[in-house]
């Protein structure tokens, strides 16, 4: 069995981003080892032009499809998150803290639905502000979306690159 | 008893499951002397018998302690707007009262949630946590940029991710160690149900001094007091609300009575977030009978209007 | 995008093994392409020395960890119990018989939403009982768990065994 490959299982089996501290315990291999894999099936799979991709996603990693295709079989998927919806997440993630009356005057009656949906979801935080809501991103939210971002610097300049470059 | 306090106790009864089988019979027989007892007139001064049931039954939420779950308030706000659009006549002064109560139930009910859902602490964590407060995001033009750039292009910059959802069954370890920890949980919630029962005496509002007190002209005569505290120039409502929430509804039911006496002009900045203005359109000595020494003094003790 | 990668991102949504004419649907192929894409991914994945493999499972196809790595990283996996729907399952089977609003003073509002949940997984049996319900475990709860015991007296004892004698 290669270290690479009892890695790439770890990730495929638990489906959603985890440590590097976490694979190694749970297997029983080196941290080095785990990392040195972790490196290696990141750089394999983005390269091997199939619909797969391990990402990095602040400090853990996560096996999921890439952003393309995940688009093309999401009728498959189980629950799917409109685009308009994922648009106002992106707006809180990247303004946040945002007032919902701003967020309102961005996207729009459908702001304070799509508040509603992302809280539901546990993607983001509400905080009563006078008359209105402060919204923040929650801890699952970078997790969820894949972004390798773990401050408000990084985040804004994850979001420009994907506007600029989209996939 | 009539009609409408049994369809009232029906709806008491709505979440019956809540209802500890511990005191269940003496709980309902409560339930059926307290609503015996406001049906002979007792607290309420409202003339509707309608409006006034609702009224008795939130009584016995605020008042008398019950289980806040017990109110089914979106019931209860179907059979009022019923009412309402059937009677043709509504009170504005008792709807607000009712508003205010219904209001009061529906906290008494978060408070419960936010002691008894003991959330997971990764909801409650922000992961950009330093941020810093959000004073204005359109500052940066870049910022505007990435806005319109969402809005307009066909994709969002983030797509739901597909991952794998593989499951298992639990370990009988995790098993053990699932029931260990919640064994100390339910350990720590009974202690805390019990703090919270010893603490509630005091939390309701004294809402029976304010019921009985539907003493407009005296409200009315507050209120003007206050505004006549500024100088004459728009000020927003809420300066005239010191903290207490009755204070707010009160000074808001009375402002509105003062608008439609021409005293007073109200409008609210933008709909429906703006801030409510308020001027004053005659002198003070045009006004209402300014309140006596006393209660001046007393209702300077209260707010934190400021004298200009 | 080519075909094969369509249908691999198909196979790894799914998650479960899936017709080759669920997939042409979902993602607007031909049959053919779909089942010469199936042949050529099954022969690849074999022969790639990764972890994960694309089988035939009677008429369907389903992607999968090998064998010999799912056996080494089958913990990763969440639980198909959520934590904390486990501790108000440990609780019931404890206390059984017990009433819902006891379980309600124990683990506060979530009990409603827990006893319906359980109570459809089959894991709990529910007898209306005055105002309230009272809970007890199902036949398969001793099952589902692995407990060896065969009725409620000793689904409890077990869980008091626990108590006494923590692992």
């Amino acid at each position: 069995m290669k270290d690479e490959s009892v890695v790439e299982a770890a990730l495929f089996c638990a489906g959603k981003p985890i440590e590097a501290e976490e694979i190694a315990e749970s297997v029983g291999m080196e941290m080095d080892e785990v990392k040195a894999s972790l490196k290696k099936l990141v750089k394999d799979y983005s390269s091997n032009g199939g619909a797969i991709e391990i990402v990095k996603v602040g400090r853990k990693h996560v096996m999921q499809l890439k952003g393309e295709y995940a688009e093309r079989v999401s009728l498959m998927a189980d629950t799917e998150i409109s685009k308009d919806l994922l648009k106002t997440a992106a707006l809180i993630a990247y303004h946040q803290p945002v007032m919902q009356s701003s967020l309102h005057k961005m996207v729009g009656g459908k702001a304070y639905e799509h508040v509603k949906e992302l809280k539901e979801r546990n993607l983001i935080l509400t905080r009563p502000k006078g008359n209105s809501l402060e919204l923040s991103t929650s801890k699952s939210f970078p997790d969820h979306f894949g972004i390798d971002a773990t401050n408000r610097d990084e985040i804004k300049k994850w979001f420009q690159e994907q506007i600029q470059n989209p996939q | 008893m009539n009609e409408q306090y049994e369809a009232v106790l029906n709806h008491l009864l709505f979440h019956k499951s809540i209802i500890s089988e511990d005191d269940d019979s003496e709980r309902i027989d409560r339930y059926l002397h307290m609503v015996h007892d406001i049906d002979k007139g007792m607290h309420i001064v409202v003339d509707d018998p309608f409006e006034k049931s609702i009224a008795a039954a939130f009584e016995l939420v605020i008042e008398h302690m019950f289980d806040p779950w017990d109110i089914n308030l979106r019931e209860f706000t179907k059979m009022y707007l019923k009412q309402v659009k059937k009677g043709g006549y509504v009170n504005f002064v008792v709807a607000g009262k009712l508003v205010l109560m219904a209001w009061s139930i529906l906290k008494l009910q978060s408070e419960e949630v936010l002691v008894l859902a003991d959330p997971p602490k990764q909801e409650e964590e922000n992961y950009f946590g330093d941020w810093e407060f959000d004073s204005g995001i359109y500052q940066e033009s870049e910022d505007l940029d990435f806005t319109h750039a969402v809005l307009n292009k066909p994709s969002p910059p983030i797509h739901d991710p597909i991952r794998t959802q593989n499951q298992r069954p639990v370990t009988l370890i995790e098993l053990v160690d699932a029931f260990d920890e919640a064994r100390k949980e339910a350990e720590l919630q009974v202690t805390i149900n019990e703090l919270r029962k010893k603490a509630r005496p005091e939390r309701p509002p004294d809402f029976s001094e304010k019921i009985h007190k539907e003493d407009l002209n005296e409200d009315m005569a507050l209120t003007w007091n206050r505004l006549c505290r500024f100088d004459g120039h728009p000020i927003p409502l809420h300066d005239l609300y010191n903290h207490d929430i009755w204070d707010r509804v009160t000074v808001f039911v009375s402002a509105l009575f003062l608008a439609n006496m021409n005293k007073v002009k109200i409008w609210q900045r933008k709909f429906p977030y703006g801030e409510i203005m308020i001027k004053r359109l005659v002198e003070p000595e045009d006004g209402l009978t300014m309140l006596s020494e006393d209660a001046l003094e007393e209702d300077m003790i209260q707010t934190k209007v400021a004298v200009v």
